[in-house]
């Protein structure tokens, strides 16, 4: 056991003198993490495992998206639910689809997706004022907006009833595309389309 | 196989060519399709469009007409969506009649009366509203599914792991309970039903039906104690009366049929 | 549904016909399916999908592995189990082992997540009170809550063997974003979802 915490103590001295990178070495390995992840990385968690300063880490993204355009490969840098991500290209999409054999994945209805824009813009939102606003009963479609983890429970409500209320999700962000919910429109841009 | 197909059929759908339309179900009887679309806001809006109708002054007594005229003919839809249709119907006859009393003279006078049609426009507005933030989220996921993320390595490790949210919490507690509350039944069905009576009854509905697939029979059962008593009984019908067990496909439904 | 067949076999033709990829279009597509691969690609499939010429496939590969060796970035191309592989560089490792190990521990178990469950709508609760909601053994879920800090110790129940009762913990709270327990949803909230 003694001996474990020592070879600890020792690698975490190593890599602590080994954080002078060069601005190359920083690139390489903040891709190196990017692409490890399973998820989107936030620069902060690249700053904190990288024990470099944020500025410098969101640089060095910076210049990967950069290199990722010029080289014009399959590949591209993205930003989105709030961190980095590596992903392709949409025009390989067709080939992409070919070789995993699969389909676009089952779309949201139409009742689905006006109940998301509804928790979207109006979140946190009970279960009551989605109704008054859709005009319809909606369970059917939270619950599949649940289901899909689009939307996830915030709390409830302090009126009477204390109703649950919903808000979208950190997956509503990756299904979008959105870097954070203030990326979406306004909702004003959408009452000028109104007649 | 066929779930699956079916499933992706009724989710495809290209979300601007999707309008209620009517239908022709037989040669006296037209139906409205609403599909997704099926609220009473929808409906409306729909309407005010087929009669080019300004939303800002809508012709009330003439749509509500309309809107009562569909409400018969679509008797058929399912309960809940009905409510909020007659709901709405009787929101439509409420502000007819409004516009239709007299107005005072007095109160002509006085700069803003308060238009009866005021709330349902604003109604409308904010649905039209939320539609069309709908089809900015439908376009959004058209060009989010054109993208993929890497494969699988290494250490994403087993799939079993998941980010839990609170609905899986709810969730898993609900099955839990489920799963007591079927082994409680277990428990109390247990001698309830005699393989003689589910003989019986084997019996009688292959003389009306003459066919019985096993599959759907055996998930009728309720607890695993049924199950058995149920293949049992299968197998018994088999051995002692007139009837054979047909499969017509490698592991496809196999079919109880009389002689 | 003739239709349909129809305007698949058009968009395959069309597909055919687009098969005249530059060597760069045929390198990017080239990564963009190792890429989305779950595992190592043979260069006959690449050819497959691609609807290529396996001596160009494998020369584009080799392209490939040539370009993200010049760039000295965190990835390379790898041949290993009869097919190509994008993956870290070795000299990352340290990096990414401890990157993966900040990993948020939001992650749970199907065996936890149902324990945690338990004891969250439950609480106080006692190790064979769990078992007999859930009708298995649940230590290592326990003992991997604890780890995680979602659950704690609540003192002992005043029955036969003082056995010790576990709640749900402050993290709970936070990680599920909870103000206090009474946010908790309750079956009845989602049940109404379900009909």
């Amino acid at each position: 056991m003694a001996d474990k915490k020592d070879i600890e103590a020792e690698i975490e001295e190593i890599t602590q003198q080994a954080v002078k990178r060069s601005k190359e070495e920083l690139i390489a390995a903040v891709e190196a993490l990017i692409y490890t992840s399973d998820e989107p990385v936030p620069a902060k968690i690249l700053a904190q495992v990288l024990r470099e300063d944020i500025d410098d880490v969101t640089e060095a993204v910076g210049q990967l998206t950069k290199q990722y355009a010029k080289r014009n490969g399959g590949l591209q840098i993205r930003e989105i639910a709030g961190g980095f991500q590596i992903c392709t290209r949409a025009e390989h999409h067709e080939e992409v689809r070919r070789f995993l054999k699969t389909r676009p994945s089952a779309k949201l209805s139409i009742a689905s997706l006006e109940t998301l824009a509804v928790i979207a813009y109006k979140q946190p939102v009970t279960v009551p004022e989605i109704l008054e606003i859709r005009g319809v009963q909606s369970a059917s479609a939270i619950k599949t907006l649940l289901d899909k983890r689009l939307i996830i429970a915030k709390g409830r409500k302090e009126t009477v009833g204390r109703p649950m209320q919903y808000g979208t999700s950190k997956d509503f962000l990756l299904q979008f595309g959105l870097k954070d919910l203030s990326e979406l429109p306004s909702i004003e841009d959408f009452e000028e389309l109104v007649q | 196989m066929s779930e699956q197909v079916e499933q992706i059929d009724q989710l495809t759908f290209d979300f601007y060519k999707e309008q209620p339309h009517i239908v022709r179900e037989s040669r006296d009887e037209l139906r409205l399709r609403l599909g997704d679309f099926a609220g009473p806001l929808d409906l409306l809006l729909y309407l005010i469009k087929q009669e080019q109708a300004n939303i800002f002054d809508i012709p009330i007594a003439r749509i509500t007409d309309e809107y009562l005229k569909y409400i018969r003919i679509m008797e058929k839809l399912d309960i809940t969506v009905a409510t909020d249709f007659l709901v709405m119907a009787a929101t439509l006859i409420e502000i007819k009649s409004k516009m239709l009393l007299p107005r005072d003279e007095s109160e002509l006078v006085g700069e803003d009366i308060e238009d009866p049609r005021e709330e349902l426009v604003r109604a409308l507005l904010e649905h039209q509203t939320f539609k069309n933030a709908a089809g900015m989220l439908y376009e959004r996921v058209q060009l989010e599914q054109a993208v993929f993320a890497r494969g699988k390595i290494e250490s994403d490790e087993n799939n079993a792991e998941i980010n839990a949210t609170l609905y899986d919490i709810v969730t898993v507690f609900q099955k839990i309970l489920a799963r007591h509350r079927e082994e409680v039944q277990m428990e109390i069905e247990r001698e309830e039903v005699s393989m003689a009576e589910i003989i019986r009854d084997l019996k009688h509905r292959l003389t009306t039906l003459n066919e019985i697939s096993v599959v759907k029979y055996f998930e009728e059962m309720k607890s695993r104690r049924e199950l058995v008593t149920a293949f049992i009984a299968v197998l018994e019908i088999v051995r002692t009366e007139t009837v054979k067990l047909v499969q017509s496909a490698t592991f496809g439904d196999i079919i109880l049929r009389r002689v």
